[in-house]
């Protein structure tokens, strides 16, 4: 009787175990789609409407293979570099000249005397504009990454994200001065650059700014190479840099105040000439996820044109009525 | 020595001492561990929501020293605790095994002491044929238990699973498909040239003296149309006879076309010049006003109130008022609406047998052209934050209500003359704000409505869905428009797409440089112009999408835009009316003041234009 | 010269790899001040590939000693040994990975994805028992398999289940062995690893659902014995079927029996076949109608077997990961959040058309999977009713070749010594 | 008696070669499945491997594993790592302080290390026997920094399940068998540049 029993809750017993794997076989439940351990971004990506203050009212789509580097001329001129090719446009964004350069310029300035200066890995390339190339300067060493090129009336400042250092050459490509290597008596705390994004400009009294990213820094240097100034703002937040390097890319209002680009949360924002956060041009929503090295230039009408290397297109931003 | 072990290993008391404990050991520790396991999870040092919660509260006051030190403490114990855990299984694990192995020796050694002789059972137990006859038996009925339970699950889940994805592949690829189709398309266009030309012949004095501005493909549209008119009969009027009014927004078919003459150019408010006459409307609406016959219809409502106004179009004289009230199901309290869309925000339709109107709450109601309620019923308070504003369509004998509710959004068609349901077709869309169009591509009659994520197109006679291509999102406001075959969709945010119609839509272009949240776009068969809410209108060729100019205007647009006799009326939020040829440049024509705002859309007879203001109603002509 | 041919490659090819460690992407490298020495990244190298043919040395030489002993030596004793050197071995050295049962799939798998370059190991892994089966019967399960040595130790009071219902039992792996098939052939899941029940002991560390499959089955075997073996094993199927044609096999009685019934109840895996008395047998001309009848229905069988598994399918097919996928890009449930698995098709960027090809064409293998596995299980059904039918007269005791587990168990109980 | 001798005698033999053909041929059969399998078998091993440009960071790599804590760790890549103070793997989002207090650490284990360097570099290490595989970390420096935080199966702990169960519920397929001279997809090494 006993082994009956026995037999026969067995018996059942292992029929459960066959039906419990066919249920759990065909039948799996969806698998959680809750990540405890998630990272959650959303708040940071997300910015208060309240905060954007610009708005954007035209685009301009340039036919280049790969997108770098925007300037713009004192007569408003937009010129756009790119892999293998330069296009000018006018104030009212007609394409008024385009030319091959038959290499991948990742930054371009522009003189008055419309001149254009291209960066290419290691070196500087002038041309007219009208695309005749003028000279090919000497590349500099094996390590250069030449990332951003600015012009005062002297001089002319490379930035080598490489050997982390600005370089100041005079109109010909004669090497003048090394600026903002690390010398602590001068204050000089050395530039961080943990990724190619190293960018200088022209202040308004002709001084020189630098980006330190490694620092979320910004540097002014005179001509001489002495530290002038300096600001940073560290934040996850809005109102400052975060991430390993940022800002990538500056440019400057007519007030002075600071346009910034950032990576990793992609966003243009406006500082004050102090480093106080003032208002957002353009929220992460307008750039595709992981969207590096979107470059900057302000008009003489301080609109904004943001480039976007991801969507290859321009973006113009003006001041919300 | 020997003798000695042997004497251990056959003491069945010893062993089954040891088996005891050793059991009941394991058996402690299964508990234990089980216990363990489950509490692993509650204890996951990353599921802290207490720390996690007075994380966030530190950010918030980021001096409370207190609250610092309570997270630090608070998050060693989960840590700790977690990796005690952790230690705890691990090592359980091995102490179970141990106790286990101890149980299974001893449990080995009892079997052996107490091994019995084998029992020779005298009468032989197992019939073989008992035994097959058994399982034979039990086999089939195990195969059939499978055979039945197999195929219950198979015809309970089918899905035709292969022939879904395949389709799926080939929606996903319009390209594709489109170039498959081309031969069936290409006939299908033949047929529709080929079939109209020769009604064209019988009638085309007639129609080319009526229409000798409109487009050819209007000419193909309507003659098509012609020859449906003689095949439909009942109480409806011909396309011929809507195309002389103006019966819904935007037009004849909502597709922002007037085939009305002699449309005046200039007038201004001020002044008084080219007002015929102005009146004021009691209720406000942002419907535009519709035509039929020398009767003028608009609407109004507030919260309390919905009606319906029938002016004399001659002479602005108010003819009648009808009330939307006592509707069954109609609710209580009227649905939160925002001032920019209010209450009454579709436009009415008419088809000269009676006039419709669906209000913010879901009330609709027919009243006849004296005024006369024919028939009203609620069709439930559509689900929309802003209030609903798709505008109403007839189509023979039927009105159709675009419906795209957050619940339930669905297309529907009532009959005209007792409002009850002829069809109904869910839609699978987001909330919108835009309004049906009807389209005759050459072969059929289609109704396309817009909303996130797609275009659709139903068979206005039974709602069936016709085709639909995903190419839109966001809260959709501007409707479509359509010529030659092309169906052009936009919104703010979204981007502006030109859709080849047919049953395999295809994409002919993109862009997303102007886009429009408010305004409708309107097209020729060569030209597409749209009007941005911004002030920026803008002239693509219809086909391509080359941007063929581009102006900005000081103020922006809520209005329409309407092509009359071939030039362009559009009127911005201050009310003034601009007026250019629709064409590859831009020239302007003229420009007049209302002296009033404006979001309406304007109406047009021939020679007249009405125009609802802020809370006038304009008549305007020579 | 050879070997020094053999350190120079050797030697490249380590340089290249170090060549590889240093050729990294993040620009531009720090520079330290300080001297700070950058550590090296932590990759540990897996087990050695020679262990893998350690493995298969292993295993040829327990299959060796386990048939010398089963089928010469004739001792229970030495089998149980080997059983408690596998457990050790296979089990808990090796963590029962990769075991022969398992390498069905691999095999399977193998066939039909020429991506995948099978181990050498897990070929041999799963063509030596079968060979040693063919010649001396399953030796294998006798001792060798792991899964099937653990669960031996644990038989403690074996009851005696009734021959029909092992028959009816005796169907289920035939079935897990057609579905292990199916679904490593269209690259869906290894059943049979998902459901490995001891895996989970030998490495002291698995899911709390593989612990408790195999703890049941363990108590179940305390009574039931070997209750993975006889009722799930697919392949067991394959052993079982190979072994049925074993050139030797282990016999109860070294000599000529002499029908003293002593082993009737030896073996608790009811595996020895009794005498039948020719009395027994049926009226011929009805036994001879029903063998007629069942070979006429097994093309039935099979075709009726087939339908129903084409008609099923589509449940067949929503096991497959991208079927499952399809169907959730096609059907997205707006009430969920989008599940990980849309996210990282989506950011892939991989076609979505050419991904609903694929899986129509995976749904299309599922269908012909589906004729063939439901031919098949009507195959073995209408076989097995067959068998069922034919009347074999047998005059002593002796081990059922096919579902005989060569425990030896049953040689213990016989009272006849070998003739020397 | 003698004549159903000869049959049993006959019939045995006869079994006996039908047995025998059988064998053969089932041995047959094996070799050549075998012999096929063989042309395309390498000696190598394969062992499971997770491709970092795939992986979405779902956090089922750390639940997933059949053992507990997963085989699957966070791996740090020196050589990509920018050495930063401020880094995404290693705070909380939103943090105020660059401390290793409690409340400033994203790791749900505290399983990363972080010790000075030099001004203004901060390296960080992982504790293996704390990691839990989540990725946490990992989403962080991919978003922030330059993703030298990265999620792989340590061989040395892995089973090399003929099956893994994390491929099995790995939602972006990122699981595969490599083989195992080469078994760490790291990205930003060019593990394919070989020989």
């Amino acid at each position: 009787m006993k082994q009956k029993v026995i037999i026969w809750l067995s018996l059942i017993l292992l029929l459960v175990v066959v039906a419990f794997m066919v249920k759990d076989f065909f039948y799996q439940p969806k698998s959680s789609n809750e990540n405890p351990y998630e990272y959650k971004m959303d708040k940071l990506r997300h910015i208060d409407s309240s905060l954007i203050t610009y708005i954007e009212v035209h685009q301009i789509k340039p036919d280049i293979e790969v997108l770098h580097g925007i300037v713009i001329d004192k007569s408003d001129n937009i010129y756009l570099a790119g892999k293998d090719r330069v296009m000018i446009y006018d104030f009212e964004l007609n394409l008024k000249t385009s030319f091959k350069i038959g290499i991948e310029a990742k930054c371009i300035a522009v003189g008055d005397d419309s001149k254009i200066y291209l960066g290419v890995n290691d070196h500087v390339e002038v041309y007219d504009n009208i695309g005749t190339k003028l000279k090919s300067w000497s590349p500099i060493n094996v390590k250069s990454v030449i990332t951003s090129i600015a012009l005062s009336e002297k001089y002319v400042y490379v930035a080598d994200a490489g050997n982390r250092i600005v370089y100041q050459y005079d109109t010909e490509g004669t090497l003048q001065k090394e600026i903002g290597k690390k010398n602590p008596e001068k204050g000089i705390q050395g530039f961080i650059i943990p990724s190619p994004y190293f960018d200088l400009l022209i202040g308004r009294e002709g001084e020189l700014w630098v980006v330190n990213p490694g620092r979320h820094q910004l540097e002014s240097y005179n001509e001489k190479g002495d530290l002038i100034s300096s600001w940073n703002k560290t934040s996850m937040d809005v109102e400052g840099f975060c991430g390993c390097c940022n800002p990538s890319n500056i440019a400057m209002l007519s007030d002075g105040s600071f346009v910034t680009s950032e990576k990793a949360i992609e966003r243009v924002k406006i500082h004050l000439p102090s480093g106080e956060f003032k208002c957002v041009v353009a929220s992460p929503d307008k750039f595709v996820e992981g969207t590096h090295g979107i470059d900057l230039a302000v008009d003489s009408k301080d609109r904004i044109y943001v480039l976007d290397p991801e969507k290859k297109m321009v973006s113009i931003y003006v001041k919300k009525k | 020595m020997n003798q000695a072990l042997k004497k251990y290993i056959e003491n069945v008391r010893l062993w089954r001492g040891v088996a005891i404990v050793a059991g009941v050991y394991s058996f402690i520790f299964c508990i234990l561990i089980i216990a363990n396991f489950t509490q692993i999870n509650r204890v996951d040092p990353v599921n802290t929501k207490v720390i996690n919660a007075l994380v966030e509260r530190l950010k918030e006051n980021p001096n409370d020293n207190q609250l610092r030190e309570e997270i630090r403490e608070l998050d060693l114990l989960a840590r700790k605790a977690y990796f005690t855990n952790q230690w705890q299984i691990r090592n359980g694990g091995y102490m179970l095994m141990l106790g286990v192995l101890v149980l299974i020796i001893a449990l080995q050694f009892i079997r052996l002491a107490t091994k019995e002789l084998p029992v020779v059972s005298t009468e032989s137990s197992d019939k073989l044929l008992y035994t097959q006859k058994t399982a034979r038996l039990w086999i089939s009925i195990g195969g059939g238990i499978l055979v039945i339970v197999a195929l219950i699950f198979a015809f309970l889940t089918q899905s035709q699973l292969k022939s879904t994805f395949q389709n799926a592949a080939i929606a996903s690829n319009p390209e594709d498909k489109g170039k498959q189709e081309v031969p069936v398309v290409q006939e299908k266009t033949e047929v529709a040239k080929t079939e109209p030309s020769k009604v064209e012949v019988v009638k085309s004095t007639e129609v080319v003296k009526a229409e000798n501005s409109v487009n050819p493909t209007q000419k193909e549209v309507q003659t098509q149309q012609v020859v449906k008119q003689v095949v439909a009969t009942g109480d409806f009027p011909s396309d011929n006879e809507l195309k002389s009014n103006f019966p819904n927004f935007r037009g004849y078919a909502g597709n922002g076309i007037a085939y009305q003459k002699n449309i005046p150019t200039s007038w201004d408010g001020a002044t008084g010049q080219n007002i015929l006459w102005k009146v004021a409307i009691p209720l406000p609406g942002y419907n535009s006003p519709v035509i039929w016959g020398d009767k003028i219809f608009v609407a109004g409502a507030n919260a309390t109130k919905c009606e319906v106004y029938c002016f004399d179009r001659n002479s602005g004289k108010l003819l009648w008022t009808a009330n939307a009230d006592n509707i069954t199901d109609s609710p209580v309290t009227e649905p939160k609406v925002q001032g920019d869309t209010g209450y009454s925000a579709p436009t009415i339709s008419t088809d000269g047998r009676r006039v419709y109107a669906i209000f913010a709450n879901g009330d609709i109601l027919a009243i006849d052209m004296n005024g006369n309620r024919v028939w009203a019923k609620n069709m439930g308070v559509p689900q929309n934050h802003y209030g609903h504003s798709s505008s109403l369509i007839t189509y023979k004998g039927l009105v159709i209500v675009e419906f795209d509710s957050r619940t339930n959004p669905r297309v529907f068609a009532l009959n005209s003359s007792t409002g009850d349901e002829v069809w109904s077709t869910p839609r699978k869309v987001k909330i919108s704000w835009s309004s049906p169009i009807l389209v005759n591509t050459g072969s059929r009659n289609e109704l396309m409505l817009v909303a996130e994520p797609s275009v659709a197109s139903y068979d206005p006679a039974t709602g069936k869905q016709l085709w639909s291509i995903d190419c839109i999102s966001g809260e959709v406001g501007p409707s479509l428009a359509y010529a030659d075959g092309v169906v052009f969709a936009l919104n703010e945010y979204a981007s502006l797409s030109a859709i080849k119609v047919g049953d395999t839509p295809e994409k002919l272009w993109e862009s997303s440089d102007y886009l429009s949240d408010v305004p409708s776009p309107v097209a020729t068969d060569k030209y597409l112009f749209v009007v941005t809410s911004y002030g920026t209108v803008v002239c693509y060729d219809a086909k391509n999408g080359t941007n063929y100019w581009t102006k900005e205007f000081a103020d922006g647009f809520y209005s329409s835009p309407i092509i009359a006799e071939g030039r362009i009326y559009l009127m911005d939020k201050q009310g003034v009316m601009h007026i250019f040829n629709a064409d590859k440049t831009f020239t302007p024509v003229g420009e007049a003041k209302l002296g009033e705002k404006s979001v309406c859309t304007p109406a047009f007879a021939n020679g007249r234009i009405y125009i609802r203001g802020d809370k006038n109603l304009y008549c305007i002509g020579k | 010269m050879k070997k020094a041919a053999a350190y120079i490659i050797l030697i490249l090819l380590i340089s290249f790899q170090l060549y590889n460690v240093f050729a990294v992407q993040r620009f531009p490298k720090p520079e330290f001040e300080s001297g700070y020495v950058q550590p090296s990244t932590l990759a540990p190298n897996p087990r050695a590939e020679a262990l893998a043919i350690l493995d298969v040395v292993v295993l040829l030489v327990t299959l060796s000693v386990a048939t010398w002993m089963i089928i010469k030596k004739r001792s229970r004793d030495g089998v149980f040994w080997i059983s408690i050197f596998t457990i050790a071995y296979f089990g808990f050295f090796r963590e029962g990975c990769i075991c022969s049962v398992g390498s069905v799939q691999n095999i399977t798998y193998a066939l039909f994805n020429p991506n995948y370059s099978i181990p050498i190991s897990a070929i041999l892994f799963f063509a030596v028992p079968i060979i040693f089966t063919l010649f001396f019967g399953r030796t294998f399960c006798a001792a060798v398999c792991p899964l099937g040595a653990i669960q031996d130790v644990f038989v403690f009071r074996p009851v005696a289940l009734k021959s029909w219902v092992l028959k009816v039992l005796g169907l289920i792996p035939f079935i897990y062995l057609g579905l292990a098939i199916l679904y490593a052939a269209t690259a869906t899941d290894f059943v049979i690893c998902r459901y490995d029940p001891f895996v989970g002991f030998f490495r002291l560390n698995a899911s709390f659902m593989m612990f408790m499959l195999g703890a049941v089955l363990l108590l179940l075997g305390v009574f039931i014995a070997r209750p993975y073996c006889r009722f799930l094993c697919p392949y067991g199927v394959l052993l079982n079927l190979a072994s049925r044609v074993s050139r030797k096999h282990l016999t109860i009685t070294p000599a000529k029996c002499i029908q003293c019934k002593l082993c009737e109840d030896s073996c608790p895996f009811g595996a020895i076949d009794k005498p039948v008395q020719i009395k027994e047998k049926e009226e011929s001309s009805k036994a001879v109608r029903r063998i007629i009848l069942l070979t006429v229905i097994i093309p039935l069988l099979v075709l009726v077997g087939g339908y129903v598994g084409s008609r099923f399918h589509e449940n067949l097919a929503s096991v497959n990961h991208d079927v499952r996928l399809a169907q959730e890009l096609l059907h997205p449930d707006k009430t969920q959040p989008e599940s990980f698995e849309v996210t990282a098709f989506k950011s892939a960027g991989k076609s979505v058309e050419e991904f609903y090809k694929e899986t129509a064409s995976i749904v299309d293998m599922f269908y012909i999977g589906g004729w063939i596995l439901g031919g098949f299980i009507g195959l073995i059904f209408g076989l097995t009713l067959t068998s069922l039918s034919i009347f074999k007269y047998q005059e002593d005791y002796t081990p059922n070749k096919g579902t005989c587990l060569s425990c030896a168990r049953c040689i213990d109980f016989c009272p006849v010594k070998p003739e020397l | 008696m003698e004549s159903s001798d000869k049959k049993k005698k006959g019939g045995l033999s006869r079994r006996d070669f039908i047995n025998s053909s059988i064998r053969f041929s089932v041995i047959l059969g094996i070799g050549a499945i075998g012999g096929k399998l063989l042309t395309r078998t390498q000696v190598r091993q394969m062992v499971w491997q997770l491709d970092t440009s795939k992986c979405i960071q779902c956090g089922r790599c750390a639940t997933n594993c059949v053992k507990t804590p997963s085989a699957v760790k966070c791996v740090h890549v020196y050589s990509m790592c920018g050495y930063c103070d401020l880094c995404g793997g290693y705070f909380r989002p939103e943090v105020k302080e660059l401390t290793t207090a409690a409340e400033n650490q994203l790791c749900p284990t505290s399983a990363i290390r972080r010790t000075f360097v030099e001004d203004p570099y901060f390296q960080f290490d992982i504790d293996r026997d704390l990691c839990n595989g989540c990725g946490k970390c990992v989403k962080g420096c991919g978003a922030f920094g330059n993703g030298s935080l990265q999620l792989q199966v340590c061989h040395d702990l892995c089973d090399n399940c003929n099956e893994c169960a994390i491929a099995r519920d790995c939602p972006a397929d990122a699981f595969s068998r490599v083989p195992s001279d080469n078994p760490y997809l790291f990205s930003g090494y060019d593990s394919k540049k070989k020989g």
